[in-house]
């Protein structure tokens, strides 16, 4: 059965454009991507982009200026679905980390002192979902690929994509790793979606929590157990917080409370 | 008044574009503007761990993300009083290497390329240049496979930490690497003598300073402590202000700088104008080859610079194995000798030299500096398109030839991949 | 049973010689664990591995495998030859968990993929000394009788052999240099004497009788809730447990094609998602009812339907559950005694 | 060098005829199919209560009843609610299209213990959909039952599914027919108004010991009507209902849908005695 060819687009905004990147990357991949749609725009890619409707918008990066604010809801008017790709596009990314020290006036004045941008207006740095209706969410930092292709197809196929629903940790032991946590590790492999086929801990390397919250994460099991292993609260929040953009404390609060 | 503007420039690690106000034959203004959203990173990583540090910082840029990971690391291990082994040294060669085939190949074979060669991008051009098109995605992708290897994942890979690697590399994938490194060669010698056939424009040309790591030992390479200065001079990394100077320009999200109040320029080009006598083998062979003064006063020889950079990488990557190969496993991670200091770490990214400067209190990072290299080439690339756009309007040349030359120069500093492939947007205001 | 005897010196050779029936698979260690691993040098294989880290399951249905494909014409089987193999070095617990899923795998409806990988897998198993996570003697699974085709046991300088199968024999046949057929009273005394210092090795006293009753009488027992907060819902435990065969099916699409093909990936009952059901009612929402549901059919139901539990004392999960909510935690707190975990 | 598969593989769909489709209300629609080969339409057995596994390529497998009879071969019908990924798509294919179905799996309703005896059929919500498959099969087979009544409590009128072919069965005099909707909007509802548990006064006196009663609907309702039966002494194993679980496999082997530690509802279920239900944790 042929189907019509749909219309995406993809978008950069605040970010590494690590996202995009991992698409491009994907060399095997990439002339049955520029097949499967009709791709309106892909700067990192293209030079003859189009602003038109679009049946999917893929963004990646945080919004962080007001000129980004109007761009993603003008994307957003013409776009049915909407896609949030990447840490920062879903959660914020690291840019939008909370630092429970000072406010993002202060940062911004410390970096660039009392000088103001001619060009842009520059705010506190928030996920998509702040400003516009996000319809599915792609997370990690950066995503992977398999995972991005498989959620494509998915979607260009107008289904819903299955995104796993378990934590790292899952594909940690299907990869037969040591658990990090038993050898005394602050990993956050229980608290963080799979998907990144536990890349991280693979390598002898504690999760650094890129992929965002696990729908299910039992965070005071984690802090419990992690408290237990000799680190301090304090150790823990600033290592959940790195990766964790506001969005994704919102998510652990709901779960938690304060972390 | 007449107005060129350029914005979107999709992307110079975000967002970019090109701004150029003139009245009859008289420029008021060539502006690169860094539109990009301000992340703030020197902030954020104050009070965390090293290792916290590095996985921030490297998320900066996913095309040079192993080279912040690495400025990281050797700012950070000067500051904790770390040693890696050689095996550690070597492995971390290898992943910078990859680095620098992965965003030279990508720059070079799909965005300038194609512009020289008259195409919109490289599938268009794939018609002519079938062959040339599918090697350079294989040499892309072998690229990516030695950053993924090295690094744990293709970007943002964390494999390599502070005091060493967390895994190290099975034996048969790099020796695997080293073969298809070899094999990959007469390919690049190839691409190097398309790109030298291109005919590059010389009505723009200027003075400049050129700056990059000096690797010491006589050699060619990618990363010292201190840093060399095309004017003769040699100074410690650690000294990195006095070369910088950064400043805020209301128009850049990125600082611009400056050295002694004049523009200068990192990259490729700077690093064969400085260190190119010292290639050898085949890469030396090419670099005899092709320069001459031309290069000391146009950036758009970059492209080339590029070309034999990538010939000496992939000569550069058997041995490097070999050198990972010698040492043995262990130890994997050396432990910091001290939980307060301060360190300079100097590498050259693809396109230029980049500096992490961090003070360690008690084993947390108390103050950070990060100098990209974008921002160091900034002034340079606004003097040349100045300059090239002072002379086009007295030629009376009209807004598409001049937003052609404009992306050609900014394009050729290579300010981060993917900006080139359509920089340009025009917008014409009829004169008032 | 016929047993051979066969001198360590020789089992190199004999391996090399019945790895002529198939690609051989052992024990090896890999970053300070024991995985089975293809072996292409017999000298990797560690002979003292005890348990490795996923069990043999990965071999008979793996984490993640193509069921078959599909495109617009409709379905296609894809089930086709699958390299023949021998895995050496399982242990009796694990030979155990074989013929669990043998079983399981056979009942009602014949999976194909499992027995397409099972019937061209040859068992050669291998003795061990416990250690102290290991409680197979309170699973009646200390020794072997059938489920493998060899089975090694280490009696100093030479390993007695069993032979289970048809194949094994064949196998021992094909290397007659090698074996010793003559196996002697004082042979046997030795094979008695190891099997009582093995028995003596256990740390770990744990005692099943009477768990079917008492996991039916602790149904409300506090200890579900209380391990239910601690779980962290990560599988683990399920993952390395040598007789859990749960999965979950999904269409993996080719990009912008209307074909693809059907994967089967390894599910655990501890994910939210396992009795999620299309509408959102979930029967399993709380974490407590998850263990519930695991350990009543470890210790319980599986008792009552094949007069065994599914737990076979491998060890597995006590070396793995971050957490400490393992077999042997439960079946001692459960019991009514106290536990650090 | 490829060996011979030696055993036939029981997850591979067959290819199903949409042969006709239509709403039974807003989100729930009737598709009536047939297996593409005919000897294989013709021959399939099953009996009321079981199930089938139907495929959308690229999609994935879903469980749904079977609300058709056995005593009228060669078409297998669904009802069918939109609820999620694969009913979305299922809710899609257009009349004539082909899809993948496998089945029938599960126990049904032991039709052979409950002939000679009365039969009460309650059915709350998508209910009906199983249980039409047992009250056809009744009706198909009406000499072989004693008395035969139908409960049937919905929240609307709209809301019934199998309205017209329920409501022409209150003609008869062979079956005992009580539909029952929670509120009447339109004000020309022919039944009663309220919950199906007040209709259990109007049955016809039973001898519990002969009576069978079967329920499905909504979890809710099984504590009421089971209570309503028990009041009426009809034996434990005598009240039957059919459960509905996550199923990826219907053949005993994915495990989603085990109960009590080793029941797998696609084998010994879906359809269970209240006896089942009381020593089996978990059931309801």
């Amino acid at each position: 059965m042929e189907r019509k060819k749909l219309d995406i687009g993809l978008y950069g905004f605040t970010g590494c454009n690590g996202d995009q990147l991992v698409i491009i990357h994907s060399e095997d991949k990439l002339l049955d991507f520029f097949a499967s749609a009709n791709i309106r725009s892909f700067s990192l890619a293209k030079s003859d982009n189009e602003q038109t409707p679009l049946d999917i918008a893929f963004i990646e990066g945080s919004i962080s200026s007001q000129e980004q604010v109007e761009h993603v809801q003008e994307i957003r008017q013409r776009s049915a679905l909407l896609v949030a790709i990447g840490n920062c596009a879903c959660y914020g990314g690291i840019q939008a980390m909370e630092l429970g020290r000072e406010g993002w006036d202060r940062r911004f004045q410390s970096v660039y002192g009392e000088n103001f941008f001619e060009v842009r207006t520059p705010i506190e740095s928030k996920p998509i979902d702040a400003f516009v209706a996000v319809d599915f969410r792609l997370p990690g930092c950066p995503i992977d690929a398999d995972q991005f292709f498989a959620v494509y197809s998915s979607l260009i196929r107008k289904t819903k994509p299955q995104m796993p629903d378990y934590p790292v940790c899952a594909e940690c032991r299907w990869r037969e790793n040591e658990c990090l946590l038993l050898k005394g590790q602050l990993c956050l492999g229980p608290l963080i979606a799979g998907g990144c086929k536990a890349v991280c801990p693979s390598h002898n390397l504690p999760c650094v929590g890129c992929f965002g919250p696990v729908e299910e994460a039992n965070v005071s099991s984690e802090f419990a157990l992690l408290k237990e292993k000799g680190f301090t609260v304090e150790e823990i929040r600033r290592r959940l917080r790195i990766h964790s953009g506001s969005g994704v404390l919102k998510s652990l609060k709901n779960l938690f409370g304060e972390v | 008044m007449r107005e060129i503007l350029v914005e979107p420039l999709a992307r110079v690690e975000g967002d970019g574009g090109i701004t150029i106000r003139a009245e009859g034959k008289k420029v008021h203004e060539v502006r690169f503007d860094i539109l990009e959203g301000t992340r703030l990173v020197e902030t954020l990583v104050i009070g965390k761990t090293p290792e916290e540090d590095v996985s921030i910082t490297c998320r900066i840029c996913a095309i040079c993300t192993l080279s912040h990971r690495y400025a990281a690391l050797r700012g950070l291990e000067k500051a904790l009083g770390i040693e890696v082994p050689p095996k550690v040294q070597a492995l971390r060669s290898l992943m910078h290497l990859g680095e620098l085939l992965e965003s030279h190949s990508l720059h070079v074979f799909l965005l300038a390329l194609p512009d020289f060669l008259g195409y919109p991008n490289a599938v268009a051009m794939a018609e002519k240049y079938g062959p040339e098109v599918v090697q350079a995605l294989a040499l892309k992708k072998f690229a990516n496979h030695v950053m993924t290897v090295t690094s744990g994942r293709m970007i943002h890979g964390e494999n390599p930490t502070v005091g060493g690697f967390g895994k190290y590399p099975e034996k048969d994938i790099l020796l695997d690497i080293a073969r298809q490194a070899q094999a990959m060669i007469p390919f690049a010698e190839k691409a190097v003598g398309l790109i030298a056939g291109l005919s590059v424009p010389d009505y723009f040309e200027d003075d400049t300073v050129f700056m990059c790591c000096e690797p010491g030992d006589d050699g060619f390479g990618l990363m010292g402590d201190r840093i060399r200065i095309s004017d003769g001079k040699v100074v410690d990394a650690k000294e990195y202000r006095t070369l910088t100077n950064e400043k805020f320009s209301p128009h850049s999200a990125a600082k611009h700088c400056l050295y002694q109040g004049k523009p200068y320029t990192v990259g490729a080009i700077a690093r064969c104008n400085n260190l190119g006598e010292r290639m050898n083998g085949l890469a030396g062979k090419l670099f005899k080859k092709h320069w001459n003064k031309r290069w000391l006063r146009n950036p758009v020889f970059n492209n080339l610079a590029q070309a034999i950079e990538m010939v000496w990488a992939l000569e550069q990557v058997s041995k490097t194995v070999d050198a990972v190969l010698q040492y043995p496993d262990d130890p994997p991670i050396v432990k910091p000798t001290r939980q307060s200091g301060e360190g300079v770490g100097s590498v050259e990214a693809p396109r230029g030299t980049l500096y992490h400067a961090y003070r360690i209190q008690d084993g947390l990072v108390a103050e950070a500096n990060l100098i990209i290299p974008t921002g160091q080439s900034l002034e340079d690339i606004e003097k040349y398109m100045r300059k090239a756009v002072e002379i086009l309007l007295s030629q009376g040349a009209d807004d598409s030839a001049i937003r052609l030359q404009a992306e050609i120069i900014v394009r050729a500093f290579d300010p981060c991949i993917s900006c080139s492939t359509h920089m340009v947007r025009f917008e014409r205001h009829d004169p008032r | 049973m016929r047993a051979v005897k066969l001198k360590k010196s020789h089992l190199k050779g004999f391996l090399t010689c019945v790895g002529g029936w198939g690609e051989l698979w052992g024990p090896v260690k890999r970053n300070g664990r024991h995985v089975l691993e293809s072996i292409g040098d017999i000298k990797d294989i560690d002979l003292t591995a005890l348990r490795t880290t996923l069990p043999f399951k990965k071999l008979l249905f793996p984490p993640k495998f193509s069921m078959f494909r599909y495109d617009a014409n409709g379905f296609q089987d894809t089930l086709s030859a699958i390299p023949k193999r021998v895995i050496f070095g399982l242990h009796a617990c694990d030979i155990k968990a074989l013929c669990i899923l043998d079983e399981f795998f056979a009942k009602e409806y014949k999976d194909p993929y499992y027995y397409e990988r099972r019937n061209r897998t040859a068992i050669i198993g291998h003795s061990c000394i416990p250690d102290d996570k290991c409680f197979c003697n309170a699973t009646d699974n200390e020794t072997v009788t059938e489920g493998f085709d060899l089975f090694l046991s280490d009696l100093g300088d030479f390993y007695l052999v069993w032979v289970g199968s048809s194949l094994g024999d064949d196998m021992v046949r094909e290397c007659p240099k090698l074996i010793d057929t003559n196996v002697g009273h004082e042979d046997l005394k030795k094979y008695i004497q190891f099997q009582k210092h093995r028995s003596e090795q256990f740390k770990r006293q744990i005692d099943l009788t009477g768990m079917p009753d008492i996991v039916e009488l602790s149904m409300d027992s506090p200890v579900w809730e209380e391990e239910g907060e601690k779980c962290l819902s990560c599988g683990a435990c399920t993952i390395v447990c040598p007789t859990c065969p749960c999965y979950n099916v999904n269409d993996e699409n080719d990009l912008g094609k209307p074909s693809g093909e059907r994967m089967r990936q390894w599910d655990s009952c501890m994910f939210r998602e396992y009795s999620l059901v299309a509408g959102g009612h979930n029967f399993r929402e709380a974490r407590a009812e998850r263990l519930k549901l695991r350990f009543t059919h470890k210790l319980q139901s599986f008792v009552g339907k094949f007069g065994k539990p599914a737990c076979t004392g491998c060890g597995r999960c006590i070396d793995t559950c971050p957490v400490g909510i393992d077999i042997f935690t439960m079946v001692k707190k459960l019991q009514g005694e106290e536990v650090r975990s | 060098m490829s060996a011979a598969v030696e055993i036939q593989n029981p997850y591979l769909p067959e290819p199903y005829r949409l042969i006709r489709r239509y709403p039974l209300t807003d989100d729930v629609h009737f598709f009536q199919v047939r297996a593409v080969d005919m000897d294989r339409a013709l021959s399939l057995k099953y009996s009321p209560g079981q199930f089938m596994m139907v495929s959308i390529p690229g999609i994935g497998e879903a469980p749904f009843s079977i609300s058709s009879t056995p005593s009228r071969p060669g078409l297998i019908e669904f009802g069918i609610r939109r609820v999620g990924r694969i009913t979305d798509q299922i809710f899609k294919l257009k009349e004539n299209s082909v899809l993948g179905v496998r089945g029938p799996y599960g126990t049904g309703f032991p039709v052979d213990k409950m002939e000679g005896k009365n039969l009460v059929i309650v059915m709350g919500g998508l209910g009906a959909i199983p249980l039409r498959s047992l009250l056809q099969y009744a009706l198909d087979n009406r000499d072989r039952f004693a008395h035969l009544a139908l409960i049937y409590g919905a929240r609307t009128p709209g809301d019934m599914l199998f309205r017209k072919e329920f409501l022409s069965l209150m003609d008869r005099d062979d079956i005992q027919c009580l539909l029952t909707v929670d509120k009447d909007d339109t004000g020309k509802w022919p039944g009663h108004v309220g919950l199906p548990t007040v209709l259990f006064k109007h049955l016809t006196n039973l001898n519990p010991k002969d009576t069978n009663l079967v329920v499905v609907g909504p979890p809710v309702m099984y504590k009421f009507i089971v209570a309503e039966a028990l009041k009426l002494n009809i034996p434990k194993h005598q009240i039957l209902m059919s459960l509905e679980r996550r199923m990826k496999c219907g053949i005993g082997k994915c495990g989603h849908c085990i109960i009590g530690g080793y029941i797998y509802t696609c084998l010994e279920g879906p359809t269970f005695s209240y006896w089942d239900v009381t020593h089996m944790k978990g059931l309801i």
